[in-house]
């Protein structure tokens, strides 16, 4: 940084002198996300520089991997990003049974897009929710929680748990979807339906929203890179990147024969792909993008998040669909004491808040060498040193909420 | 309750006077620069109180001021908050130059 | 019974008393003090007083001017003022004890010989009659509001030429006032910002990395990669012959 | 071996520094020599046909079986691995790059083993690099700031070594 | 009220007359402030559950919760006033009571009816936007006494914006001020009597619209819904007043929601009608109009003859509707500011400022001109369109007043004609040539 000299003529005159303090924020500030600590160099009004502390909620749950086997380990993901913890699963599944070489049957891989993809809508819906109450609106969190329960019965229906599923296992599922769930769930995408525009007027197209937001944290598409951040935090940026349609081969092809589109605005026009998909009656026409919201900034991180809760309910009648229309063996999981060969292999999918990558070095026995796994609120935090840089008090919390950052993940 | 027979000018002018003086007493005293600031505050009120005390036709009905007592205490208070914004900057002026509120230390003449 | 009646027909009085003693009392309160917040809380109470003197002495409008410019706009100023320059050791600053003697010496004589002259002229002290009738007839919003801008309606009738007319209002002062008030508040907000840079924190201050911050922004220029792909991802390593499938 | 084009490329940039390619692993991965590291780092991200933007993770896998029983049957001596998990945005391909290091610097019990930064490569790579360092103990040379990020900063010993053995107590606090 | 009091107790114009009078005044006006805190309260729950989808309280005390305020209150009363070490004590603790006396002292000028308000007072807008002013010290004192540098904070950001809201807030004010030409705030509620579309805020557009620029500037005044920045919750963790707690924070609550009321119930006053209905029954009904408005005999409390002089059921009726209209008036003025809470997101501090500076003032500003030039050009306002015949008065100050010195105007007769057909200035013509045609529009004899 160029030093500055006293008679700089840049110097911008500074109004009656402040002392420059250091503030704590957190860990049990109300706006930080779970126990996150923010120390914050400003002057009362304008904060020079923010260091996050994290380390609050560190279990250490890469070494109790190394006690416990592939199976055993499935609890320990959902308490990983706890708000999205079916994902969690998936993607422990995904890298054990990408060792073992374990292909899935037709029915338990639609079984699996219908619960990950309800999944990131009650995950995104809770991200909705905490956006407004940092910035001091109480309703919409009532209006996402309202929603999620409901996606919560249908996942106790499913398998008997409403935070902590450890429902998709290495080798499919520990159990079918009970009968009358698929109508249930079609019940439920109908209902929502009529939600959602009322969540945009909420907080997307209200005026003070848009003023606490738009334009606020800018990151450009290559910081966003840089900085590893995934997820909308990465496609906000305008990066056309989505492990469903760009991850690995095991991956993609769970989403063969889906249609359904990458919400990511197109760098130069700033546009958002049209949504030519039938929407309770009326196709759902994405409100506009205000004029001050600019691409990358907290704004469009959290419209990427609205219009993909759309893509997943698209996603989910269609996996209803395929899923009845399959039968027979939804993919038992595998042995408990099921021997993992000495190998390793690592692999990322696409969860709601990023993508999470897990690595598993086997050596034979059937407890796993080494366990690993890729946070993506650890990549998506580590943005908001040089975002908050000389920025107002009151927009660390517009920050941090729109990187939408869960502690569970981050500290493992 | 002593009985100081009805409310009369002389009165007004006696709070007046009294203000006036603790105003006075309070600048010359006061080692802090917002300290002296209030004294000055207290002076004004002081005069204040004679203008509306002469100009109001309750105390005196013939012979009083009418309005005019009462339209220079409107000018005195709004003048009054002119004066305390110019005293405010050159205090935290001073204040962000000298790093001291304390008049004893206001000797240089410079900056 | 009958003479507490008597003494109590002059609410006027006893409501003065209870102001002028609550004016004077702070009063003391602000001299007395060491820590000036307290000095400027006691100086609120003391202006509110005298504006309930003002109002007693049927100035209506000149109360309610005070308590609104007077104590909401200057004090607020003046605490504002207090705030932020009340830091650690500048909050009791208790002054020494001869200037008290001499101060209390002058003081004294001068409020004595103030006080002489408010009770010698015997033509002010003259007892007047404080029905309550007396006190609604004074309404004086609307001609003073008037005289202000010119038209003396309350001296129509006196025989003085100029006044006769109406005329002798307080335009010309009511404008000069103004202008004054605009030139002073611009002159005081210019001189109150600081001219050099934050001298505790120099250039790690954060208006300072703010500036910086942008001007780095500016003159970086982003060159934005265009991501746009079609295949999917697979490893690099075992793609054998051609770049792209 | 040598006609896959990565693998031509990097051997003709550094010679010996690329030590060997496994095709057969799942993931097909290069092995690095430390050395060299960070000049590989830095020509993949801007190599023309590759770019490998985006570090995913980096993980620092401990080889050291603590029963003598065990480490007689394997073949490999006791070391650490550090993996590099990169892909790229651009072209969608992704690539594992590895580094073997001995568990402690030249033989001495307690001396961090020692790795340059990619930390200037890719920002991401800060943060990973230094809960590397708190959880498995590997001293990464040029790092802006490096220090524990995880555990409190006075906790002794890196949990992630296979021969780590949980402090009494931490502060007062009995940990067994 | 005092010579009904001394009628019953047979004593003649006794002191004990005039206290108990200003007793019951009081006592009246300090039921409006405590149940009303009680019944926002209760309103706030059950309205922030109504628009969030819940039902809000509904246990405690029968179906609808109404209990649930007085639980609150005996909790906060039950919970320990803790005061901070570091804070200073004797200011820590007089805050709370400096800014529920500044609310509550609003009270006194605030005509509830016709004739049913504390004290005359001339100039009344004036002295209650000056007493409101006031709260912002018990911000400042509280922030500053709470000693913990989060409370300075939300302090000083508090006072800058309630200080420069009072700007913007004078200026709409003064616009009804100017159109009924008196401050008197019970001759402006007089002069909105008759059908609705005597109302100001129908007068002309600019009057329209200051109204709405003032019930913004109030909303922020008063520090509610998206400007409240002192208990922005998410940045300064409940910015001032987060060192207190039990009775004196609710006595911060208390005098929050007496200075929304007075707030929506000057609004109400000074645009929608105050006391006058939409429906002007007290005139219609025959039985109830004998009670001619701004008529000096018919005032209340303060005057001689006093409420209940010679039990004229039907006056006594109609200023018992004028308060009940006045009180919803303010009620659905608050409701809003509740609505309008539970909605929106919060400000930023620099964009609150903005919002006064940029576009509250200016707008104020171009209100009042135009206010002005509707005035003066004459044209056309809604009341004089279609409205019906409503209270008018009319000040003439003429030379021949202060020959015998004993200032007694002529009362204009509040004969109730429609307004505009007599400017011919008929009485003018016939008084002494140094008469100053000034026709001001001013009060009765208040």
């Amino acid at each position: 940084m160029a030093t500055l000299k006293i008679d700089d003529p840049r110097v911008i005159e500074f109004d009656v002198r402040t002392d420059e303090m250091l503030i704590n924020m957190g860990p049990q500030h109300p706006s930080t996300h779970g126990v996150l600590r923010l120390v914050l160099r400003s002057d009362g009004e304008v904060v020079s520089d923010v260091e996050p502390h994290l380390g609050y909620l560190h279990r250490c749950a890469e070494k109790i991997g190394e006690n416990l086997t592939a199976r055993q380990w499935i609890p320990y993901t959902d308490r990983m990003d706890y708000l999205a913890a079916m994902n969690m699963n998936l993607g422990w599944s995904l890298v054990i049974e990408k060792m073992l070489e374990y292909d899935l049957p037709e029915r338990g891989r639609h079984l699996r897009v219908i619960i990950s993809e309800m999944g990131r809508i009650a995950s995104h819906l809770v991200a909705m929710g905490t956006y407004g109450l940092d910035l001091g609106s109480f309703t919409p969190f009532l209006y996402g929680f309202r929603e999620r329960e409901k996606i919560l019965n249908l996942f106790e229906e499913a398998c008997g748990a409403r935070l902590t599923y450890s429902y998709l296992t290495p080798g499919g599922a520990t159990a079918d979807l009970p009968s009358g769930w698929t109508d249930s769930c079609r019940q439920f995408l109908a209902e929502f339906k009529e939600v959602i525009p009322e969540l945009h007027t909420l907080l997307t197209t209200n005026s003070i929203f848009v003023s606490r937001t738009a334009g606020i944290g800018v990151m450009s598409a290559k910081m966003a890179i840089d900085y590893g951040c995934t997820g909308p935090v990465l496609r906000g940026s305008g990066v056309y990147h989505d492990l469903r349609f760009h991850g690995e081969e095991r991956y993609t092809e769970m989403y063969d024969g889906y249609i359904f589109d990458v919400i990511c605005a197109d760098p130069e026009t700033g546009k958002y792909p049209e949504s030519n998909y039938e929407f309770h009656g009326d196709s759902l026409d994405y409100p506009e993008i205000p004029r001050q919201a600019i691409l990358g900034d907290c704004w469009h991180r959290f419209y990427v998040r609205m219009l993909e809760v759309v893509q997943s309910v698209r996603l989910v009648e269609q996996a209803i669909e395929k899923y009845e229309a399959t039968s027979g063996d939804w993919g038992k999981p595998i042995r408990l004491i099921q021997k993992l060969p000495v190998k390793e292999a690592y692999m990322e999918t696409e969860a709601p808040r990023g993508q999470m990558g897990f690595y598993v070095v086997g050596d034979g026995d059937s407890i796993p060498w080494r366990v690993r796994a890729r946070s993506s609120s650890f990549c998506n935090l580590s943005v908001t040193a040089p975002l908050c840089q000389g920025i107002l008090l009151a927009d660390i919390p517009a920050i941090v909420g729109s990187l939408d950052v869960v502690m569970g993940e981050i500290d493992r | 309750m002593i009985l100081i027979g009805t409310v009369s000018v002389s009165w007004y002018l006696a709070v007046g006077a009294s203000l006036f003086v603790l105003g006075a007493v309070c600048m010359a005293t006061k080692r802090n620069l917002l300290g002296v600031l209030m004294g000055v505050e207290l002076v004004l009120n002081g005069a204040n109180m004679n203008f509306i005390a002469f100009g109001s036709k309750v105390l005196r009905p013939e012979g009083s001021l009418g309005l005019d007592g009462q339209l220079i205490a409107l000018f005195v208070i709004v003048l009054a908050a002119a004066e305390a914004a110019v005293a405010l900057a050159i205090a935290l002026n001073f204040y962000n130059n000298h790093n001291t509120v304390d008049v004893d230390r206001a000797n240089e003449l410079n900056g | 019974m009958n003479l507490l009646a008597v003494a109590w027909e002059y609410w006027h009085q006893s409501f003065f008393i209870l102001f002028a003693a609550c004016a004077i009392g702070f009063g003391f309160g602000v001299l007395l003090s060491k820590n000036v917040v307290r000095m400027a809380f006691y100086l609120v109470l003391s202006l509110g007083s005298t504006a309930g003197l003002f109002f007693l002495a049927g100035a209506e409008f000149v109360g309610a001017m005070q308590l609104m410019i007077y104590v909401g706009g200057t004090l607020v100023l003046l605490i504002f003022g207090v705030m932020l320059t009340a830091q650690k050791d500048f909050i009791n600053m208790d002054t020494h004890t001869q200037d008290w003697i001499l101060a209390t010496i002058v003081g004294g004589s001068l409020l004595m010989v103030l006080l002489f002259a408010a009770f010698g002229a015997e033509d002010w002290s003259k007892p007047q009659d404080l029905t309550d009738a007396k006190i609604e007839s004074t309404k004086e919003a609307t001609p003073l509001g008037l005289a202000l801008t010119g038209i003396r309606v309350d001296t129509l009738g006196d025989s003085g030429d100029a006044v006769k007319q109406g005329k002798s209002g307080y335009l010309m002062p009511f404008i000069i006032v103004s202008v004054h008030l605009l030139v002073v508040l611009i002159g005081a907000a210019y001189m109150a910002r600081t001219k050099k840079l934050s001298r505790a924190t120099d250039d790690k201050s954060s208006r300072a990395k703010l500036m910086l911050f942008k001007m780095e922004q500016e003159t970086e220029q982003l060159e934005e990669e265009t991501y746009v792909v079609t295949h999917r991802g697979q490893s690099a390593l075992n793609r054998t012959d051609s770049q792209d499938e | 071996m040598s006609d896959i084009p990565l693998v031509a490329e990097l051997r003709t940039k550094f010679g010996e520094g690329i030590i060997d390619v496994n095709l057969e692993a799942i993931d097909e991965w290069v092995e690095v020599t430390p050395q060299v590291l960070v000049e590989v780092c830095q020509f993949l991200k801007q190599a023309e046909g590759f770019r490998f933007d985006m570090c995913n993770s980096i993980t620092v896998v401990d080889y050291l079986h603590t029963d003598p029983k065990k480490a007689a049957k394997v073949d490999w001596d006791p070391h650490l691995e550090v993996v590099y998990h990169l892909s790229s945005i651009a072209t969608k391909l992704t690539l594992v790059l590895k580094v073997k290091i001995p568990r402690w610097k030249n033989g001495v019990e307690g001396d961090l083993p020692t790795v340059p930064s990619v930390a200037q490569v890719w920002a991401t790579a800060d943060w990973h690099e230094r809960e590397a360092y708190d959880l498995s103990g590997v001293n990464f040379l040029g790092h802006p700031n490096l220090k524990r990020i995880l555990c409190p900063d006075d906790w002794e010993g890196h949990p992630l070594r296979k021969d780590y053995e949980m402090p009494m107590e931490y502060h007062g606090i009995r940990n067994r | 009220m005092a010579d009904f009091v001394d009628h019953i107790l047979g004593l003649n114009d006794s002191w004990f007359g005039h206290i108990v009078a200003a007793l019951v005044a009081a006592v009246l006006i300090l039921h409006v402030v405590a149940v009303g805190a009680l019944l926002f309260i209760w309103m706030e729950r059950k309205i922030s559950g109504r628009i969030q989808d819940r039902l809000g309280p509904t246990r405690v005390g029968g179906k609808y919760g109404w209990l649930q305020t007085l639980a609150d209150g005996l909790k906060l009363i039950a919970k320990e006033d803790v005061t901070p070490d570091l804070a200073d004590k004797f200011l820590f603790k007089i805050a709370p009571y400096v800014g529920l006396a500044a609310s509550y002292a609003a009270f006194i000028a605030l005509p509830f009816a016709d004739g049913v308000v504390g004290q005359h007072v001339n100039t009344a807008v004036f002295f209650v936007l000056a007493v409101l002013g006031l709260e912002v010290f018990s911000v400042i004192l509280a922030g500053y006494a709470s000693g913990s540098k989060w409370s300075l904070f939300g302090a000083m950001r508090e006072a800058a914006q309630v200080v420069s809201y009072e700007v913007p807030l004078g200026m709409c004010v003064v616009v009804p001020v100017m159109i009924c030409g008196t401050m008197n705030l019970t001759t402006i509620a007089n002069m909105q009597s008759g059908f609705f579309t005597n109302w100001l805020v129908f007068n002309d557009p600019f009057t329209f619209m200051t109204a709405i620029i003032y019930f913004t500037c109030a909303t922020a005044g008063v520090n509610r819904a998206p400007f409240d920045l002192a208990e922005a919750e998410s940045e300064l963790v409940a910015g001032f007043h987060t060192e207190y707690s039990g009775l004196r924070w609710s006595l911060f609550f208390m005098a929050e929601y007496s200075s929304m009321f007075i707030v929506s119930a000057l609004a109400s006053i000074l645009f929608f009608g105050g006391p006058h209905g939409p429906i002007p029954i007290t005139e219609i009904v025959p039985f109830l109009s004998s009670g001619g408005l701004g008529d000096p005999a018919k005032q209340a409390f303060t005057e001689s003859e006093g409420l209940l002089a010679g039990w004229d059921l039907g006056l006594i009726i109609s200023r018992i509707i004028g308060v009940t209209n006045l009180l919803l008036k303010g009620l659905v003025g608050v409701t809003i500011m509740m609505w309008i809470r539970w909605s929106f997101p919060r400000l930023r501090i620099d964009q609150v400022m903005t919002m006064c500076l940029k576009y509250c003032v200016p707008l104020a500003a171009i209100g009042f001109l135009g206010a002005t030039a509707w005035q003066a050009l004459d044209l056309p306002t809604a009341s004089s369109v279609i409205g019906t015949p409503r209270y008018k008065h009319h000040e003439l100050w003429t030379a021949d007043h202060n020959k015998d010195g004993s200032k007694e105007e002529t009362i204009s007769t509040p004969v109730l004609e429609t307004p505009h057909e007599d400017d011919t200035h008929a009485e003018a013509k016939t008084v002494t040539e140094n008469t100053v045609p000034v026709s001001v529009l001013r009060g009765g004899n208040q």
